[in-house]
């Protein structure tokens, strides 16, 4: 689904990633490692297609839904009708009650203004759209930070889920998460 | 917790009974009073132009006045009465500016030319609709009242100017009469009388307004609370 | 395609909740041409002379701050990235766009003639050949706001180049707006007035066609 | 104070390295110029007429844009709690917003001096006079604008309602500085344009000193 | 140094805090717990005075620093720039050469546009400011996060400095982070 062949990605003079070879299918987690400024964020956008490779391939097949951190919503609008509208946009397969029936599993008011969440539930709706917009690629940029218990176990299933519909990789700095949850982990920044 | 509303005391509906009663009398006198030498009978929308224009003052500066309070001390009522000031004063302000262009039309021939008097009042009446339009924008009590506290204060500027234009700016508009700044009056007693009826008529309503909208918002503001 | 119609009607009800843009355009728009009139007047034939010079001007000004409205949401709250990862090709972003872009110039527009008609003495009689003008001209105007508003708003500090790069542009549009209106004002007969509207025909097609053709490509990595 | 200057200098650094407000306020006051000097013209006696009007309404508008920069990169980046949690009463920090206004309008101002004595044949002999009409006009424009921005800024993509609530507080402030400005250019001598310099002046006391006043006062809680 | 007096916060109509009463001193670190939306950011932003209460009172002497999650900068400054000015604004005791002494121990690079940080360098500068600016109270939203291993040891011996010469509440998920660097713990949302 996803594939990284000798990446190469410079910023101005700086080299962030030197020849990344990288293969992800549908059933697998990815976990990418690696210290503040290793490249984990970049690599993920290149993935998504935000970022063009200096040198290398990236090819994708199926679409790709990046989660960034924090996540970026439209705050006039209400979670409903975000949903509403990612569908539309999307063309998700999903329907409405199914929004609304995730919003409720997620604790999160179906009918505030996005303005008002505070940050875990602004994390919570982010996760809720992979399930709604169901993306063959899964790009998640530090997904476990801001989450409370609660939070993180619906975490953890959504991973679970992810596992069987989409190739899924994550970028996190938390290592008892990325053994818990990937097959797999690439560090990045070691050269 | 439930509190019972508030309702509006003896002086608020005095203040409307006796506005409400006085209204037919001043408008009255205002067709008894002698024509005009110049306009003849035309001059008689002066008895609803000028009480109106300068209620339309009153209230702002009331705003203006209640403001400052509301710097000092940030009581929710001080913004309640307040915006409620402005509110009337805004009512008061179009009603001198729709006479005034009714009055302009058999005059000068236009509804409306770009002259200092008139261009001033037209922008003092934007001040006002601003006032407003920030207190829509923001849904925050305490900062929709200090925002609007700091347009009720620096707006008032444009009432002395719009005052004060004829005199600036030679003006088409007419000069005053009854001069504020230094208390001359040149004008007809019996115009005078009739004239200074109906502005204690439209302070009595204005009053009783004031009062009136001022518990409206207070109970707006209840309800929120519930 | 439905979604362009979906995007438009979204950014349309985010604006109005944001009481943002479009009040501050509005009144921007409002005030210009009060000013305008302010300082041109009080003289009616020199008012009337200015009338339409007055309005286009109001409007290329009004719309290019309307420009910076196109993605300004999308790049406030982060959510550009989001809208391109949407799939398929990415013309159909660029249509939503100029689609809402239109709505509101065309809105702008009306509500300018009105005020016109009010404070620089505008006969508008012949009121369905200024419309046309004035649809016109706002596409031409929109098609590469709307283009100029989306290659920026990947880069930073965007509303900057924004009016220069645009007015470059768009100024003939709006010149040949400005006489076709005139020529409507002054009660020349239409067929006068048709080489104004055939110029701004081409301009339409021309801008229209060649920025969505180039928008997926410039939006891109 | 120090601050005062400190603050004001890194707000210009932050935005010529934007490269984003100026450029966008430059040319748009410079469009606007010239746009008006085409309506106008092309007689030179309506254009020299027209200068003292076209440069104050090319000097508000552009100054709106320009307002809404005084907080705009701190709320663009989100450091505006953080600049607000400095120690101290935060005076200084309305006097420094204003200090970069004023710097910014000035240079606008003389800009457009030099533009208009091309464009609107204006006259620049008596120039001294003219800056100091500038001075008065701008520092007027600029208290008001740098408050309301400040206000503002706390209701985050609510700088829409800035032009409406700025310009009419402002146009008594313009007009004075439009009659100064005419009887400089006609040649009437200083004393005449005296009482519109003393009205200019007791405006900028008034704004000055209540903003100042009243600038904490609306940025706290 | 901080104190809340039964305060009450109101959202609209939704109460957030209800009677929080809360003490710290210098030599404290607080940690707030709580779910997602219990109302933990709120608390830090009345400490700092950016949020009134609704009803109750809030003392605070001394300078506070809010470090909000993710922090934020002048994107345009470069990090040398941006502390040279906090510096000045702030009037800070300390000097240009300890600013770049810290960006040195922190790893940050002095002269590069901070827009080019990375979400972990991002973090670490926020930390770098409360060393040199030397508030009285620190109010760290979710300081833990964005951090890599070597991030994680800077904080923790940040905290012991602060303990030293602060106040500090900070609002956290991580519950073995609270347990390890806290002296008490308060729990929000449970009414
Ligand atoms: C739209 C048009 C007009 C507007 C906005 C307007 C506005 C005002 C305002 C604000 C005042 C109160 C200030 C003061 O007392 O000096 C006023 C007073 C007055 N206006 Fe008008 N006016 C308009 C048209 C006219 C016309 C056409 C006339 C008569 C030819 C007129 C005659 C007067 C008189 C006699 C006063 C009272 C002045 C005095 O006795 O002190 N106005 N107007
Ligand atoms: N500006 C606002 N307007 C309306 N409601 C708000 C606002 N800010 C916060 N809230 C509401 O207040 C509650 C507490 O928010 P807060 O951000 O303090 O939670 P938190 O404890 O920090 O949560 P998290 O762990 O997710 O960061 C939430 O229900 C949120 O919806
Ligand atoms: N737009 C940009 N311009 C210049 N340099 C950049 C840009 N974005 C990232 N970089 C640089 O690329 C490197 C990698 O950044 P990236 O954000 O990918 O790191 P990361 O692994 O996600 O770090 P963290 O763990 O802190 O989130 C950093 O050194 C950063 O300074
Ligand atoms: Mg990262
Ligand atoms: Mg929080």
């Amino acid at each position: 689904m996803l594939r990284f062949e000798d990446v190469w990605k410079r910023f101005g003079r700086d080299w962030v990633l030197k020849g990344v070879g990288l293969e992800v299918e549908r059933g697998e987690v990815v976990a990418l490692l690696g210290p503040n400024g290793s490249g984990k964020t970049t690599l993920l956008r290149l993935a998504a297609g935000l970022l063009r490779p200096t040198r290398g391939r990236v090819e994708r097949r199926g679409e790709a839904l990046l989660l960034p951190n924090p996540p970026a919503f439209h705050r006039h609008l209400t979670a409903r009708e975000h949903l509403a509208y990612d569908l539309a946009l999307f063309q998700g397969s999903g329907g409405m009650e199914e929004a609304v029936g995730l919003l409720e599993a997620f604790g999160l008011p179906p009918d505030k203004p996005l303005l008002a969440f505070s940050s875990g539930m602004r994390k919570r709706l982010a996760l809720l759209r992979l399930l709604l917009l169901r993306p063959g690629v899964w790009l998640l940029d530090e997904p476990e930070t801001a989450l409370d218990q609660e939070g993180r176990r619906l975490l953890l299933e959504l991973l679970e889920e992810g596992r069987r519909r989409a190739a899924v990789v994550l970028a996190t700095h938390d290592l008892d998460f990325a053994r818990k949850v990937a097959d797999r982990t690439l560090l990045l920044g070691q050269g | 917790m439930e509190r019972t509303l508030a309702r509006p005391d003896a002086w608020t509906w005095a203040f409307l009974g006796l506005g409400l009663l006085l209204l037919p009398v001043g408008f009255y006198l205002a067709l008894a009073a002698p024509p005009d030498v110049n306009q003849g009978y035309l001059v008689r929308i002066m008895y609803l132009h000028v009480p109106a224009a300068w209620l339309g003052y009153l209230a702002f500066f009331v705003t203006f006045l209640y403001s400052l309070l509301y710097v000092f001390r940030p009581d929710p009522r001080y913004d309640r009465v307040a915006a409620s000031s402005a509110e009337i004063g805004l009512v008061f302000l179009g009603l001198a500016l729709v006479t005034g262009m009714l009055w302009a039309r058999p005059t000068w021939g236009v509804y409306w030319t770009w002259e200092p008097r008139l261009t001033t009042t037209a922008i003092l009446f934007a001040v006002y609709v601003g006032y407003f339009l920030l207190r829509s924008a923001i849904e925050d009590p305490d900062l929709r009242a200090k925002a609007s506290t700091a347009v009720g204060i620096l707006g008032f500027v444009n009432v002395p100017i719009s005052y004060m234009s004829v005199k600036w700016w030679r003006s088409l508009h007419q000069t005053q009469s009854i001069d504020l700044t230094t208390g001359r009056v040149q004008m007809d007693p019996e115009m005078l009388q009739a004239l200074l009826f109906n502005l204690l008529v439209f302070t009595l309503l204005y009053l009783g307004f004031v009062r009136f909208r001022a518990l409206l918002a207070a109970w707006e503001a209840q309800k929120e609370e519930a | 395609m439905r979604r362009v119609l979906v995007l438009a009607l979204r950014d349309l009800r985010l604006e109005v909740r944001g009481r943002a843009g479009l009040l501050s355009v509005f009144s921007f728009f409002l005030v210009m041409l009060f000013i305008l009139a302010l300082g041109l007047g009080p003289e009616e034939v020199l008012l009337r002379e200015a009338a339409a010079g007055a309005l286009w001007v109001g409007m290329a000004f009004a719309g290019s701050l309307l420009a910076s409205r196109a993605f300004g949401l999308e790049v406030e709250d982060g959510t550009l990235d989001d809208l391109l990862l949407a799939p398929g090709s990415r013309e159909w972003i660029y249509f939503g766009k100029l689609l809402f872009q239109m709505l509101l110039l065309l809105l702008l527009g009306l509500l300018g003639l009105l005020v016109a008609a009010g404070l620089f003495y505008m006969p508008l009689e012949r009121f369905f050949p200024l419309l046309f003008t004035l649809f016109l001209g706002s596409l031409g105007y929109a098609s590469v706001a709307t283009f100029y508003a989306g290659l920026l708003a990947r880069l930073r500090g965007r509303d900057v180049l924004l009016p220069l790069l645009l007015f470059s542009l768009v100024v003939p549009v709006v010149l040949a707006s400005v006489r076709a209106t005139e020529g409507l004002l002054v009660g020349l007969p239409l067929d006068e007035v048709l080489p104004w509207w055939q110029l701004l025909g081409v301009f339409d097609v021309v801008y229209v066609t060649v920025s969505a053709l180039l928008f997926p490509w410039v939006m891109e990595g």
